[in-house]
């Protein structure tokens, strides 16, 4: 097939969602080839991590995510605690699951403003943001921080809920699925997003599970995989929720589910207030220099882009041997030159932005 | 540069140039910092920082400042995020790609120093100097969308003392305290009592 | 002597314009803020209203950068065609019942044929700016300027049978309140080719700024970008205007200086909900673009115009 | 199914695999030689493990270890395969015609590591520039632009 331009977009381009370079290669408007080259803000942070203690990596995990900052301190955490066999008390299970929902619900915002602002309605973006922005107040109610939280600590989190903070949580939830479905009439029930989406880079199921996707990019595909319910932890086994699925696993499922799985988030938090009791928020018996004995262990969460793990080798020091952070959005990114073959230039924008990477995690 | 800068040059030497210079300058320097449109290279965690300071809650418009994702329109770049050396000739060109006169804002640690990647890290550019002249070095990992809108209200002063004669550069009024200013509460710590 | 006149009233509306243009870009910054839950610009003049005052000297006097490759002498050129046919076209609206600054027999077709011309200059800055997304915002442009044409010329036909003449001056004075129920899907045609015409979302693929980021002007900066920036906003003041003159039945029911005023409302009206189109709905793709052109407004101005031979017919 | 099921069933069915076989971290893990990799892997997927979730390498000297961790969505399971390959001759056969995922993960271990994987499509640089020179994530990389942090413990 004879083709003639080709097209450099990237790595500084308003929709490639951070540092994403994509080689294109075009026959008049058709995408004959997409490559992603990725890389950009490759910092490191395995090889950093070798050289820090076990307390000091958290901050450094913040920096994968940064839109999800909860995820990552959370697989990590995890991970060591299963390392080191810390118990995590009760209470703290039940924040680590909460602060993991609102940032679930935070980050899926990231996800469907520019699901919007990609096709054009910038305004989508702004409501959404303004919802993200109600999740952060809550986080800087808890911790301080907008961004890059260090909440989530080996043995329970840093701080317990400060006053007021559950009427303030139950007053986000309460407005939040009304809010959803506003924002579902206003983009997915518009005509001009319905064209622009429907269709438009389908992953089939099965490639969905060869190319190791998952989240809300698989599940929009078909996939029934969630870890919080597949591979339970934390206190998920006891708190009930569904998840939604695509049927047909193009750009508008993908983003759709991303819709519907705020409103899942904002039941599971629901619950969450309910159960909760009152107790210690930190296992005090965790020292500051955590030596684990030598071994490896592997802890995942449910992130808002999949299935987030950390593999972490320990060879008795303080220090991690090695950490390997299996990342959901670069699993999930490693799709788009199959996706978007075949489509329009005007498609490539709306695939990637389907796609929700990260490229903090994509690249690590 | 810019035509006006040329002009700058030629008035200076002109009899009577002084007062058309005067009366130039100040306005120029007022336009140029009434309505400085930023160009985000957002890279990492401070890009979302960016975003926020110009979305709804804390919304850049109010005080002229638009996003702009085309270096060509843009005055500020406000580079927001860990650059690594794989983006380092990246920054650089887009940088070039701006029109003069053009100011930087090194938002947040990385661009500042490197911050937490300053250590041990292969890849990360230990702070943007290294690569595009600095006009505001704003701290924070990330900085507040709060601390960003002062840091372009900062570059407005700076601005201001921006001349279009190459020989008459003016000190930079800033709104921050000086060095020598007491501080709030200094004089109850000394005297121990209040005035 | 009608030439000198001509350049005399086009000058003007190069004044007018760029006034225009002026206090469209904070218009639409006000407007979108609202959309979005913020304020906009609030400090230079009442509520930010003199934001342009510094705007457009910063703009004025910023280095003009041309591309090494670019051809320097189109690359000059495009802006001034860009803005040339837009000031052109303003000469021949009805300001008030029975005046225009020229007066046209043809004036109907004056007013579509001149614009057209953008599509040339597009891609003589696209091809000038030698950048592959320019390139393509440049091809997407013309492309969308040509197709739009025909439905924006056939749904003006109605109004051209029913007053009998290619006046707009005739139009306007010939006009009474029940052309605009009857020409109301000519109307609605009449708009959504406009916003085509002049690349405003939700069509606005050649400047696409999520994925071409800037389209055909991405190269130019300072003043020339500008001149871009305000053959926009021109475009939507003077399709404004000449559908308040036309369809809307201009000063009607007011005349004289009052009717003028109320003329420039309904302009300023419609200019306003261009403007809140574009910042609620997202942007159609090229082709879809295309088929919408073809398949459902070129028919719709086909029929409405039968619509209208028949009442004449049966009137 | 959990763990122990998993790797009961794994030796009813590959009997020659089973004492390689063991749980660790609450994983069933599979230990597998250079030269097997490919045949025992095209086995695993047979076998239901249709999502390959890591691949990732480790540095122990003059060995290295590759690290796959894999999923089966129908059993609900996970498991880890582990294959020693020697530093001398970082070489392994390719798993991309089994898992399509295996792509950019061998590209990030090529990349980072050094180890070459036989049979794969595309295999260069994925995260670092093309012109870097080493493998970062070596015990004993060097770049004299590295700056060390001061050891305070």
């Amino acid at each position: 097939m004879p083709h003639d331009l080709t097209v450099n977009i990237g790595p500084s381009h308003p929709s490639t969602h951070g540092v994403c370079n994509l080689l294109v290669e075009l026959d008049g408007e058709v995408i004959v080839s997409a490559e992603p080259r990725i890389g950009n803000l490759h910092r490191g942070i395995e090889k950093i991590a070798e050289n820090r203690t076990y307390m000091q990596v958290i901050p450094l995990t913040d920096r994968l995510d940064y839109v999800g900052s909860m995820y990552s301190n959370w697989a990590y955490c995890r991970a060591v605690e299963q390392l080191a066999g810390i118990a995590v008390p009760e209470r703290a299970e039940y924040i680590r699951v909460m602060m993991c929902e609102l940032q679930r619900i935070g980050s899926h915002m990231m996800a469907l403003g520019p699901a919007g602002s990609d096709a054009g309605a910038t305004s989508v973006y702004m409501y959404t943001f303004a919802q993200r922005d109600l999740v952060l107040d809550l986080f800087e109610a808890v911790c301080g921080a907008r961004l890059t939280y260090n909440y989530v600590r080996p043995g329970g989190v840093s701080l317990d809920l400060p006053d007021g903070w559950v009427e303030q949580c139950r007053a986000f939830i309460s407005q939040l699925p009304g809010a959803m479905l506003e924002l579902d009439r206003l983009l997915f029930g518009n005509v001009i997003a319905r064209a622009r989406m429907k269709g438009i880079g389908v992953l089939s199921r099965e490639d969905a599970i060869a190319c190791g996707t998952s989240g809300p990019v698989a599940r929009g595909s078909g996939v029934d995989f969630d870890l919080r319910r597949d591979d339970p932890f934390s206190v998920y086994p006891r708190l009930e929720f569904s998840v939604p699925l695509g049927d047909n696993g193009d750009c508008y499922d993908r983003a759709r589910v991303h819709l519907f799985e705020c409103i899942e988030s904002c039941k599971i938090i629901a619950q969450a207030l309910d159960q909760i009791e009152p107790g210690p928020v930190r296992n005090d018996d965790v020292p500051r220099l955590i030596a684990p004995p030598a071994g490896d262990t592997y802890a995942h969460v449910e992130s808002a882009r999949g299935s987030l793990g950390v593999y972490l080798v320990s060879d008795g020091s303080v220090r991690p041997y090695r950490m390997k952070v299996r990342s959901p959005a670069f699993s999930n990114l490693s799709v788009l030159p199959l996706l978007a073959k075949g489509h329009l230039l005007s498609d490539l924008v709306i695939i990637l932005g389907s796609l929700d990477p990260v490229f903090g995690e994509v690249d690590r | 540069m810019a035509i006006i800068d040329d002009l700058g040059a030629s008035l200076e030497k002109l009899p009577g140039g002084g007062v058309a210079l005067t009366t130039l300058d100040g306005f120029m320097g007022w336009s140029r910092s009434m309505s400085e449109w930023t160009y985000p290279l957002g890279t990492a965690c401070c890009a979302m920082e960016y975003i926020a300071s110009s979305f709804s809650r804390f919304d850049f418009d109010r005080h002229g400042s638009i996003p702009r994702s085309d270096p060509r329109h843009c005055d500020v770049m406000v580079v927001a995020g860990t650059i690594t050396r794989k983006m380092a000739p990246v920054l650089k060109r887009l940088y070039e790609q701006m029109p003069d006169p053009k100011w930087v804002i090194a938002m947040g640690n990385c661009t500042v120093s490197g911050g937490i990647f300053y250590y041990d890290s292969y890849s990360v550019v230990r702070g943007i100097d290294e690569i595009v002249p600095v006009d505001i070095y704003l701290a924070g990992c990330p900085p507040r969308p709060e601390a960003f809108q002062d840091a372009v209200l900062q570059l407005r002063a700076k601005i201001k003392a921006h001349s279009i004669a190459p020989s008459n550069e003016r000190p930079v009024r800033s709104t921050l305290p000086n060095a020598d200013t007491p501080r709030k509460g200094e004089g109850i710590a000394e005297g121990g009592e209040r005035s | 002597m009608t030439l000198l006149l001509g350049m005399g009233w086009g000058a003007l509306g190069v004044l007018v314009i760029a006034v225009g243009a002026i206090f469209g870009v904070w218009w639409e910054r006000k407007v979108s803020a609202r959309i979005q839950m913020r304020l906009g610009p609030q400090q230079i003049g009442p509520a930010g209203s003199l934001q342009m005052i510094a705007d457009v000297p910063k703009l004025l006097f910023r280095e003009d950068i041309i591309p090494a490759r670019a051809d320097r002498t189109l690359f000059k050129l495009a802006p001034l065609i860009v803005f040339a046919p837009i000031a052109i076209a303003m000469v021949v609206i009805p300001f008030t019942s029975g005046w225009a600054p020229m007066d046209m027999s043809v004036g109907v077709l004056f007013f579509l044929a001149v614009p057209s011309i953008e599509s040339i200059a597009l891609l003589i800055s696209a091809w000038a700016s030698h950048n592959t997304l320019s390139t393509l915002g440049g091809l997407r442009g013309a492309a969308q300027l040509i197709s739009y044409e025909v439905p924006r010329s056939l749904s003006v036909l109605p109004l051209v049978l029913l007053a009998g003449s290619l006046r707009p001056l005739d139009i306007a004075q010939r006009w009474e309140w029940w052309w605009f129920p009857l020409t109301l899907v000519a109307f609605v045609v009449f708009f959504i080719a406009s916003l085509a015409e002049m690349n405003r979302g939700p069509f606005d693929m050649p400047e696409d700024e999520s994925e071409l980021v800037a389209g055909y002007f991405a190269d130019y900066s300072g003043m020339r970008w500008a001149i871009f920036m305000m053959a926009e906003y021109g475009a939507m003041i003077v399709a404004s205007l000449f559908a308040a003159t036309t369809f809307l039945g201009g000063g009607w029911p007011l005349s004289g200086a009052a009717g003028t005023v109320l003329m420039v409302v309904k302009a300023v009206a419609l200019v306003t909900v261009i403007m809140w189109v574009k910042w609620t709905l997202p942007r159609v793709r090229p082709d879809q673009l295309m088929s919408f052109c073809w398949k459902i407004l070129t028919p719709l101005a086909l029929i409405q115009l039968v619509v209208v031979g028949v009442v004449l017919i049966w009137l | 199914m959990n763990a122990e099921e998993l790797k009961d069933r794994l030796c009813a069915q590959y009997p020659d695999l089973c004492e390689s076989l063991s749980i660790e971290s609450g994983r069933a893990t599979l230990v597998v030689a250079a030269q097997d990799l490919h045949a025992c892997a095209a086995d695993l997927k047979d076998m239901g493990f249709d999502f390959l979730e890591m691949l990732t390498a480790l540095d122990w000297g003059d060995e290295f270890e590759l690290v796959y961790l894999l999923r089966s969505h129908e059993m609900a399971v996970s498991m880890f395969a582990k294959c020693r390959v020697l530093r001398d001759a970082p070489r392994v056969a390719s798993l991309v015609d089994v898992w399509p995922a295996a792509n950019w993960h061998e590209r990030e271990v090529f990349d980072l590591f050094g180890i070459s994987f036989d049979g794969h499509p595309d295999l260069r640089r994925l995260l670092l520039p093309e012109d870097w020179s080493g493998h970062p994530l070596r015990k004993d990389y060097e770049d004299e632009r590295i700056v060390r942090r001061p050891d305070y413990i």
